[in-house]
């Protein structure tokens, strides 16, 4: 009870700290200080912190261009992400990644990729690399399900099961690619039964319950780790932004939003915070403690220098031969 | 005339030939219901329908595919690549398919279709979203590349495209698709394959295409003021490349920079500066140089991808650089 | 049973003619008269003939570099095709396109591809102007077991199922796809299973009685023409060679051939044509008129014209604006 | 020195480079069971097992990202394009995560990787199975692309490649992988972005590279006959590229043709072709030429074929238009 407490606790306070760090991204990027596109995952953070909590360090993690909130619940710094997001090379990719590129290779994060698909085969690859040195590590792969029609996708889950690689893809159905809802990108709206078509064991629910999320996402990645086994899990949930801020999102209904955010995920937590003893109090805390942490963020990626123009062709070739 | 944008432009244009075809339509992601990801498309959908404006999910090699295999048996699809980058994941269906069918079967299929979309960098969209694919499509024999600097261009180039029987890539460019420019009503028709001279000169030729149209231009004039009169050029089509025009300049001037965004190394920048030291061997008084995209992935940091993609102050340098020689 | 003896004896010659013209094109090729690859369909026979038989001259045909018996079945002449082999202009590709280049406008045989799943959306497109169109004809598109993992299958499948495309999609599941078997290839061997996750109709049968190849398909295509819906089919078959003509074939025993050979279609056809009264002097008849037209074929390549250098770069564009 | 055919040169770095670091692996279609299409891996399943040589199902965009994946990580893989015609469905991840992901993860990431496969045309393989890939990747700042001629190269870029941090492409061919030459035994290591005098002479330099080395040598020695020395480039690596070795010869012979057999336009040939005329812009006494393969996709016919590549005829006839300038 009291571990739960704590540990539930500890999941509050990171989806708080994503939501508030993307406000205060959307508000750094309407002031013209962040540039290039920035998808908010405001809506969406229990996948993101549910399914990290159930991961270890030597594990790695694969997202989209949608990836703040992976890195920070993988553990990089709000400073680093939000000096990615001004350009400063203080960032988790000295500046050069923006938005959609943060990585950080100490915390096995290892991107933040812009081409829809492209970083399956990637992450697969990843888990190929844990087999081969029997590392015991797993990856987790998050995708759109925009993605499910890509061939990317299709190749990574076929290759994934039929050589057993120790990966759990997650499929994040937030309903809509763009302003293209479900009903017009797929014919299956079940990405999940994609799943026994490559012989994959597969999974289905909710983001609301950071909690479920977690104890769902263990099962796959326990499969994973123990039997070398993929998993491909739909998750449902919501973006409550558009698909990125240049996106006015006219193609939904504020009363579509109104009603999703009625089972957000940090009202849940809230409501299952209380019934474990938390007071508004310590809640409270919690939201001043995010909220500094944020606005030190924002202040550190201010104060920050640019990247010299060395690093232009800094990174084109690696050194060493 | 009357003004009209750059994505105007180009819309008119597919608007009046579809008017015109029943064959033709557009397909792409976003094109339709949301009314394309730059609007380009905007209304399309209400006045054709969704037969003929076709909202794609995120399958490009398949919907490339689909639409070269609509345009063997007589369709005329336009595919619109939400930008051009994107293009990578259907690059085998450009080059094993639309570029390949007409000769493999003896010239008994032809690959009427037009690929369009957004090309080069936009703003800050950093390494994967800012390729300038003309670098390898316009090496590609069986394809036809354009890549319209104006609006007027815009327009009578679309218009050429949907026309054309062949498969013709129509490289746009974000950064313009708002700028204005005169363009006439009805009946507008480019000609692929015919540079324009958008500015004269006596000194030196600049070479330039798309994007970099008004930062020579710029350029040109900065040079102006320092009493170095360039002509420059604007190819409009990168294949067929009309490097004749290039050279009938250079054999004026005797001095040939060439301004692309695309990287240092090969594509048209390469392949316009060896035909014309041929062409042009006893009239060239200091070597071609060019002013190029850097040898790098585009960095998301706005003052290094200035610095990436050329501007009008290393045209210039350039510039003086030949003059210098 | 008149009628089931004529159109039997029928198709029973055209698989007749399939086998003979390319064990005439297997020698041309190892007396150095044909170049490039030369990819047999011998043991297969009843597929292509099969599903052909069910098509109305107006639908299309699309496969692989497989693709000698789809033209064959089709109608192109024999000497179109072996003169296509020997590189004449008197080919049905003018000499350019060789073996895996098969096309024949008129009788809408819309190739011969070369590359492993890249003909799948091709197929798609043609389905998806006769639905534009509304001219009624279906299209059907064969691809190996071995391109059940590629990207541009998965593409077409899910591009076909979401906007209902009037298509059958046949896997010609010959289980190796070069040297390599299905336990190799695929998680799930049964690559009709695909299907459903699209939801998409599906069928899986084998392709050693002609007569069943054509009933079967007849529905899938009666589906595509008047429902407007795709299915797909997986046809169990062997090939009695090695993948192309450079291939050994060193992965397969003698024995599993032979075993596999105790099924073929020919046979299978003779069986049925004795049971309907057919004489042997009748077959002898056919065998002969068969072996007389690949002889005439073969002659007439060897006396075709090669193409004139001019013809290098005629295709490369149309001339049409 | 003992002699060794350049399928087994790449066999053999490829095996002491596996035995030397665990990291390093193979995979790619057939490279296992079946020994290898064109049986350059023949022998390796049995040295190394199924982890080291795997066989992979026909998806090139999945397996070469997760070599890609894999790379990132700490491994070191060798891919096996069957050929790099197909390396064409793979394009995006070459293009957008292979060269990338260093850059826009600001230098966490590196992907040591080599990609590798005959390129260009086999013989009547037509139009899809018949691309010269270089004309693409050369292009691509990120990517080194070498091009070994001998076997000797093959098997000194190919160590080179596998020890190189960086993604490297192996464009090996067809037609070579049966000639013999001296390959010295043991650790040896061809720098990648060394260019080769592959033939000493004074009056025309001939660059070129791959299957055209042998091509403009037998030119070379018909030239010789006629009087006319050429020297004879091997490139080697087309980027890095050594235009410095040609500039040093140009300077010399002050004349150049190169030679490949890639489209005509752009790629390699045209960005050397740009460099030497800035270069030796005083040396030059006539202009550069390009002999290439024609404008045009691949024809089945044998004959066609042949004059669609170059052929130590259209070399020679080049050079001769040279000296006559
Ligand atoms: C291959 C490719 N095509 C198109 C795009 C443009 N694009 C970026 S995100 C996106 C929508 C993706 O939707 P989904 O996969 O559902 O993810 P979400 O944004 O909802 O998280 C599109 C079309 C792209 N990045 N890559
Ligand atoms: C994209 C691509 N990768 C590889 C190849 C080389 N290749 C040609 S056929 C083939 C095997 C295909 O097997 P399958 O699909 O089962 O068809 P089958 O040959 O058995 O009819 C391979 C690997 C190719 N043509 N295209
Ligand atoms: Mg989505
Ligand atoms: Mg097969």
């Amino acid at each position: 009870m009291q571990d739960e407490r704590t540990e539930l606790l500890k999941l509050y306070r990171q989806m708080l700290l994503i939501r508030r760090f993307e406000e205060a991204s959307a508000k750094a990027y309407s002031q013209g200080k962040i540039g290039g596109f920035l998808h908010l995952y405001i809506g969406q953070e229990a996948c993101a912190v549910g399914t990290l909590a159930a991961l270890e360090p030597r594990d790695y993690v694969v997202t989209t261009y949608r990836d703040h909130a992976q890195a920070l619940a993988r553990g990089t710094s709000a400073r680093a992400c939000m000096a990615e997001l001004y350009g400063k090379v203080t960032g988790c990719s000295k500046g050069l990644g923006g938005s959609m590129h943060f990585f950080d290779a100490d915390n096995h994060m290892l991107g933040g990729h812009g081409i829809v698909g492209g970083h399956c085969p990637i992450a697969a690859g990843a888990a190929l690399a844990s087999k081969y040195r029997g590392d015991g590590a797993v990856t987790v792969c998050f995708f759109g399900e925009g993605s499910a029609t890509i061939g990317a996708f299709h190749e990574a889950l076929a290759l994934s099961a039929l050589w057993n690689l120790p990966i759990v893809f997650i499929c994040e159905n937030n309903e809509y690619s763009m302003g293209t809802p479900l009903s017009r990108s797929l014919s299956v709206h079940d990405v999940s039964q994609k799943g026994p078509a490559f012989g994959m064991e597969r999974d289905r629910f909710g983001a609301s319950d950071v909690n479920e999320v977690r104890a769902r996402m263990q099962v796959a990645i326990d499969r994973a780790r123990n039997e070398s086994k993929p998993t491909l899990i739909e998750v449902a949930l919501y973006r409550y932004r558009g698909h990125s801020m240049s996106d006015p999102g006219k193609y939904r209904t504020a009363d579509e939003i109104e009603e999703r955010k009625k089972t957000d995920c940090l009202l849940v937590a809230e409501g299952k915070l209380g019934a474990l003893g938390v007071t508004e109090a310590e809640l409270l805390a919690i939201a001043e403690s995010v909220d500094a942490e944020v606005e030190d963020a924002v202040q550190f990626a201010e104060a920050s220098a640019e990247p010299d123009e060395s690093l232009i062709e800094a990174f084109t070739y690696a050194p060493g031969v | 005339m009357r003004e009209l944008r750059y994505r105007e432009a180009l819309r008119e244009a597919m608007t009046e030939e579809m008017v015109r075809d029943e064959r033709v339509f557009i397909m792409g992601e976003e094109v339709g219901h949301y009314q394309g990801a730059y609007k380009v498309t905007e209304g399309m959908l209400a006045q054709f329908g969704e037969k003929r404006v076709m909202d794609t999910p995120i399958a490009e090699e398949g919907f490339a595919g689909i639409a070269i295999g609509a345009a063997m048996v007589g369709l005329r699809p336009i595919v619109e690549f939400m930008t051009w980058n994107f293009s990578a994941v259907a690059f085998d269906q450009i080059l094993s398919n639309a570029t390949k069918l007409r000769q493999m079967s003896g010239g008994q299929f032809t690959v009427p279709i037009v690929f369009r979309g957004p090309n080069g960098a936009a703003r800050q969209t950093a390494a994967q979203h800012s390729h300038a694919m003309e670098t390898f499509y316009a090496q590609i024999p069986g394809l036809k590349v354009v890549v319209p600097s104006t609006a007027a261009d815009a327009k009578g180039l679309m218009a050429s495209a949907i026309r054309d029987d062949n498969p013709v890539l129509v490289l746009e460019d974000e950064r313009l698709y708002g700028i204005k420019g005169e363009v006439p009503e009805g009946e507008h028709l480019v000609p692929i394959g015919v540079a324009a001279v958008r500015r004269a000169g006596t000194q030196c030729t600049i070479a330039t295409w798309g994007k970099m149209v008004p930062v020579s231009l710029e350029a040109a004039e900065l040079l102006a003021a320092e009493g170095v009169q360039c002509e420059v050029i604007d190819l409009r089509s990168l294949r067929p490349l009309d490097h004749g025009t290039v050279a009938t300049s250079v054999r004026k001037t005797g001095r040939l920079v060439i301004v692309h965004e695309a990287w240092p190394y090969g594509g048209p920048g390469a392949e316009l500066s060896d035909r014309v030291q041929r062409d042009c061997f006893d009239s060239l008084r200091a070597p071609i140089v060019r002013c190029t995209g850097r040898d790098a992935s585009m960095p998301y940091n706005k003052k290094l991808e200035e610095l990436t993609i050329p501007g009008s102050a290393t045209v210039t340098q350039a510039v003086r650089a030949v003059m210098a020689y």
